[in-house]
C-alpha cells in the first residue's frame, strides 16, 4: 500500500530533522497550525453533529470516556512489570497512552478521505471524550485524590486545554451555525485542511527528530513499549468500536485514538500534578516513537486489519 | 542605594506559581524574559509544547530576595530544573522596590 | 436573530479568556491575520474604485473625515462630564472613539454578505479617513500645537501605522491591477476572507477578556460611556450617510465605523504625543467593551434600525 | 509593460520601510511564508517531473550546475578589478551570485502564469543545483580546502540550508504521490500561490528598505555591480538555455535565475567559511539591489528580450 | 577591568527615544531582549498591539551611565513604566565601551 | 557563595560553536536568550534571515569564565560581533555550577 503524501511530509521533516537541517518552523506556526486544525475538526463535526439524534450518541461517548480509562488502567500494569521504573513514571507515562493524539487522528481522517470511507460524523466528540480519563486516572494513581498543585488548578489544566477548548468550541459554533452559514469559512477550514495538516506534519516530523537522542538514553523497555502498546491500544479500540456498533470508518478511528498518545494536554497536566515523573520519558515515548509509528505505519496497518476483521465480527 | 537582584531560570510551566510566590513575599515587581539552555536536567528550548525555560529576575530588598530564594529552593528544586542567583544592584528610586 | 458564525469565534475566544484556557495565539499570529485583513479590505475595495467616478467619491470622503472630528469633539465633551476625569484622559479616549476599529469594520462587512445587502464599493477608504482625524484633535486638545515628543514623529506615528498603510496600499493596488489581474490572488485574499476573520476573532476574544478585569478597576462612569457611546456614534454615522446619500449597506458601515472605536492607531499615537493619559483607560473601553458589544450586539442592532428607519428618510 | 501585481505588493513594502511605517512582518510570518513557496515550488515540479524522461533531464541540471560555477567566476573576475574589495569579500559576493534566489524564481514563474507562456516542468529542479555549486566556489577561493569550521560543518550548511531541503523535499513528494493524490493539498499549496507570494514580497519590500541606507555606505562600485551584474547574469543565463535547448519560458527562467542573487543559503555558509568577508556588503548588494532590480525591471526586461532574441537564435 | 552596566526595563513605544539618548550620552553600543513584567503600572504582557517591555543594556564608562540615567529618570519616570539599575561588570576589552 | 557569571553577546550564527566551547571548558550549564543590539558592527537585529544576537549566560567557578572569554576572545573577536563581560553572583547551590 502506498503511503498517503501527508505522511511523506512527516517523513520529509523526520529526515530533515535526523540530517540536522538548517530549518525551523517557529513556535508561533506551531501553534497557528495546531489551532486551525483543532478547530477545522471540530466544525466538521459540529456541521454534522447538527443532524444526528443525540439519544443515540451520548451512550457512546459514554462507551468511550470509559475506554480510556481502560487503556491508562492496560498502560499503567503493563509499565509496573519493569522493576526500574518508578511509579510515577508509570502512572504518568500511562496518563499519556490513554490519553489521545490529534495529530495521529488527523492524518487518519485524511486517510479515510483518500480511500473514500465514511465515519460518524460526531468522531471529533470521541477525541474529546478520550482526552482528559486517563489523565485524571494518572493523577489519582499516585496522589490518591490529593495533586501536587491542588485539584482545581489541575482540573483547570486538563479541562481548559487548547484541545478541549478548541475542539469543543468547534463543535459547537458548528451546530449553531449549520452547514450553509460556516460555507463562507470553507476555504480555510475545510479546503486548506490536508494543506495544514501537511505543514504540521513536517513540523513534528523536526520535533521527532529532535527528540530521537533521547531514545537511547531511556532503554530498551520504553522503546517496546511505545512500538507495542499502539497495537494492544488500537485492538482495544477496535473491540470498543464493534460494541458501539461503529461503522468501519468510525472503528479505525476509534483504533487509532486508542494507539495514539497525548503530547498536548498530558505533558502540561502531569506536569504540574506529578512533578517527579521525568517528563523525558513519557515525551520520547509518544512524540519520537508513537505518533512516527502510527503516522507511518499505524494506521494502514489498522485499516488493512479491520477491512479483513470487522466485516466477519458482524461489524457495519 | 543598593538593592538586591534576584534571578530565577525555570521551566515555563512554573510561571504563575512563581508569580504568585514573588507576591507574596512582598516583592513590588518582576520582570520575565523567555530563554533556553542546558542544565543538570538536559536540554530544554522553546519549541513545540513543552515551553522552554523562563528568567525572572526581582529587585527587592535583600530579607526579601532570601525569602523567595527559600521558598524556591523547598518547594521546587527537587522535582524541577531551576537555576537561582543574586546580585547586588544599584537602583536610582529605592522606594520603588 | 442569529449570530453570524464570525461572532460565534468571537465568543469562543472570550469565554476561553474567561475561564483562563491554556490556549494563546502568538502576536506573531496575529499580526499575520491583521496584515492579512486590512490587505483584502483595501484590495477589495481597489477592484471596485476602478469603475467609481472620483468626482462623486471625493465629496463624501470629506464629509465621512469631518465626521470624525464631530465624533471626537461629542465624546470629548460627555467625558468632561465626569469631574473626576482628567482633561489629558478625556481626549485620549475621545481621540479612540472619533477613530475607527478595523475588526469591527470586517464583521460588518461580513455581516452584509451574510444578509446579501450591497453597500458602496469605495467604503474601505471610509476607514482610512476615519482613521486619523480625531487622533489629531485629540493631541491639539491638550498640546495645543506642541504634542510631547515634537509632531514630525506624532504625523509619522499617525499617517504611518499599519492602518492607514495598508488599506491605502491595497486600494491602490486594487484599483492598479484591477480585478481580472488580482483573480490568482482571490483564493488567500477573497476566499478565505471570513475564516481568516474567524480566527482574528477568536484571538481578539482572548484579548478582550484579559482586559476585562480592568473594566471593574476603572469605574461604572467608563464602563457606561464605553456601552453608550456606541449608540451616539451609530446614529451620527447613520445621519451622515443619510446627508451623504449612501445607501443602506453604505450606511450600516458608517454607522458601524461611528460606533467603533480604534485600537490600532489610536493607542501608539496617543502614548507617544499625550503620555500623561491613562493608557490603560481607552484601552480597556475600546477593546473589553465596545468591541465586544459592538460585535454581539451593535452590528445586527444598528441594521434592524436602519432598515426600518432608513427608507422612511428617503435613504437609498 | 504593466506591472505583474506580486510585484505592486514589494513596490508597497519598499515604499512602507522607506518610509518608516509602523508595520512589520515578524520572523515567524516570514518563516511560514518561505516554507509554504519552497514547498510549492517543489510539488508543482514533482508533479509533472514524473512525467518527464530523466535521461534527458539530466545532462541539463549538470549543464546548469556548470553555470553557476562560471557565473561565480566571472562575478569573482570582475570584483576583483576593484582594488579596494579584500579578496575575501570578491569570493564571498560571487557566492551569492552564483547562487540564487528563490523569491525572485517565484516572481518570473507568476509572470509567466500571467503572460500564459509554458515553461520546462522539471524547472524546480534548477533552482536546487544553483543554490550550491557557486558557495562551494566563494569557498575554495579563500580557504582553498581548508574553510575556517571545517568542512563537514559547511557541507551541511550549504547542502542542508531549508531551501535545498524544501525543494528537493516538495520535488520528491510531487513525484512520489503525483497529481491525483496531491489534489487536496492544491488549495494551500498552489491555489493560494500567489497570495503567499505577495505576502512574501510585501516583507521582502520591507528588508530592503531596512538594508537600503546601506547602500550608501558601501560605495558606488557595489551599487553598480548589484545593478549591472544582472544584466550579465541573465545573458549567461539566456546562453545557457539556448544551448541547453529549452523552451521560451524555460529560458526566462534561467535568465531569471542567473540574474539573480542568493539572500538564503550564502549569507549562512560564507559566515561560517569565510567570516573575514563583510556580511553586509553581499547582503546588501543581493537585498536591497538586485531583488528589487530583478523584481520590478528584471524579469519584464529580460523577457521583452527574449521574445526578440530566442526565436531568432532558434530557441523554442 | 571595570565598567558600569546600566539596565534599563520600559514600555516598547519608548525604543527609539531611550536609543538616541543612549547615542547622545556617548555610549558605544546597547543590547535589547524582548520582556515582560509587573511594577506599579501593573502588567505589562507582550500580547496584542500595545507591545510588553524591553530590557535594554548598556555597557559604558561610569559617568555616561549616570547621565543616562539622569536624562532618563527627568523624561519619562512621571509618564512611563520604567524600572533602572545599576551594576559593576568586568570587562575584556575596555576600549570597545 | 560566589560564582562567576560569564554574558556573551554575540551573533546567532555562532550558537552551536559556543555551547561547545562552553562545554568543553567544563560548565555544567548555560542560558540562552534572544536579543538584538547595536556595537562596532553596527545593528542587528532578528530580522529575516540574517538572525540577531544571543546572549548566552554562563555560572561557573573563575578559572572556567576566564578559560571560556580566553578562548573566545582568540577565536571570534577579530571577525564576529562579540561583546563579553564577567560579574560574581551568590548562588544557592555551589555544587551545580
Ligand atoms: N551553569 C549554568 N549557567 C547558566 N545557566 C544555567 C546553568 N545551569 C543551568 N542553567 C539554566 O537553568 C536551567 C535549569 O537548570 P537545571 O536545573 O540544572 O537543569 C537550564 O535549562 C539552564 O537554562
Ligand atoms: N521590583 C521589580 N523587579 C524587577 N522588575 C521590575 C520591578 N518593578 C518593575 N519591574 C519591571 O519594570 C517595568 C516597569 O515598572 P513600573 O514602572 O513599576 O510599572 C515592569 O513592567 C516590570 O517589567
Ligand atoms: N556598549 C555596549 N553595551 C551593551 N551591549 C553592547 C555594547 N556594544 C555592543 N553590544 C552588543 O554586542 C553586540 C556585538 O557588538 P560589536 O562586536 O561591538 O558589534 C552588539 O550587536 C550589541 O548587541
Ligand atoms: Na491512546
Ligand atoms: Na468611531
Ligand atoms: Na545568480
Amino acid at each position: 500500500m502506498q503511503l498517503d503524501p501527508v505522511m511523506l511530509f512527516f517523513l520529509l521533516g523526520l529526515g530533515a530533522g535526523l540530517m540536522r537541517a538548517q530549518m525551523r518552523l517557529p513556535q508561533a506556526v506551531y501553534e497557528l497550525l495546531t489551532v486551525i486544525l483543532l478547530l477545522s475538526i471540530g466544525l466538521k463535526g459540529g456541521v454534522e453533529l447538527a443532524e444526528v439524534d443525540l439519544l443515540q450518541v451520548l451512550p457512546r461517548l459514554l462507551g468511550v470516556a470509559f475506554m480510556g480509562v481502560v487503556l491508562g488502567l492496560l498502560a499503567f500494569g503493563l509499565l509496573r512489570l519493569s522493576r526500574g521504573l518508578p511509579r510515577a513514571d508509570a502512572a504518568s507515562i500511562a496518563a499519556h497512552y490513554g490519553s489521545v493524539s490529534v495529530g495521529t487522528y488527523a492524518v487518519a481522517v485524511a486517510f479515510l478521505n483518500t480511500v473514500g470511507v465514511d465515519y460518524e460524523a460526531y468522531a471529533p466528540a470521541f477525541v474529546v471524550v478520550l482526552e482528559v480519563p486517563a489523565i485524571l486516572l494518572g493523577i489519582i494513581l499516585i496522589r490518591g485524590l490529593r495533586p501536587a498543585a491542588g485539584w482545581s488548578s489541575v482540573m483547570h489544566e486538563v479541562f481548559l486545554g487548547k484541545g478541549v477548548v478548541l475542539l469543543l468550541g468547534g463543535l459547537l459554533i458548528g451546530v449553531l451555525a449549520g452547514p450553509e452559514r460556516l460555507a463562507p469559512m470553507e476555504p480555510l477550514f475545510f479546503d486548506a485542511f490536508k494543506g495544514i495538516l501537511a505543514l504540521f506534519l513536517l513540523e513534528m516530523g523536526l520535533v521527532a527528530a529532535s527528540q530521537a537522542g533521547a531514545i537511547r538514553r531511556h532503554g530498551l523497555f520504553l522503546l517496546g513499549f511505545a512500538l507495542l502498546f499502539p497495537l494492544l491500544g488500537a485492538t482495544v479500540g477496535g473491540l470498543f468500536a464493534w460494541m458501539l456498533g461503529l461503522s468501519l470508518g468510525g472503528a479505525l478511528l476509534l483504533a487509532v485514538l486508542g494507539a495514539s498518545a497525548s503530547y498536548i494536554a498530558a505533558p502540561a497536566a502531569m506536569r504540574l500534578s506529578v512533578p517527579e515523573a521525568n517528563p523525558g520519558l513519557s515525551l520520547t515515548a509518544s512524540l519520537a516513537v508513537t505518533f512516527p509509528f502510527n503516522v507511518i505505519v499505524g494506521v494502514p496497518l489498522y485499516y488493512g486489519v479491520l477491512t479483513l476483521v470487522y466485516p466477519l465480527a458482524g461489524g457495519v | 542605594m543598593k538593592r538586591m537582584m534576584l534571578t530565577v531560570i525555570t521551566e515555563q510551566a512554573l510561571e504563575r506559581q512563581l508569580v504568585a510566590c514573588v507576591r507574596d513575599a512582598g516583592a513590588r515587581g518582576y520582570t520575565i524574559t523567555e530563554a533556553r539552555g542546558e542544565g543538570k536536567r538536559g536540554l530544554r528550548s522553546a519549541d513545540f509544547e513543552q515551553g522552554g525555560n523562563i528568567r525572572l529576575e526581582v529587585i527587592c530588598e535583600e530579607p526579601v530576595a532570601r525569602s523567595i530564594s527559600r521558598v524556591l529552593h523547598d518547594r521546587y528544586f527537587t522535582d524541577f530544573a531551576m537555576v537561582l542567583f543574586l546580585q547586588e544592584v544599584e537602583v536610582l528610586r529605592p522606594d520603588k522596590f
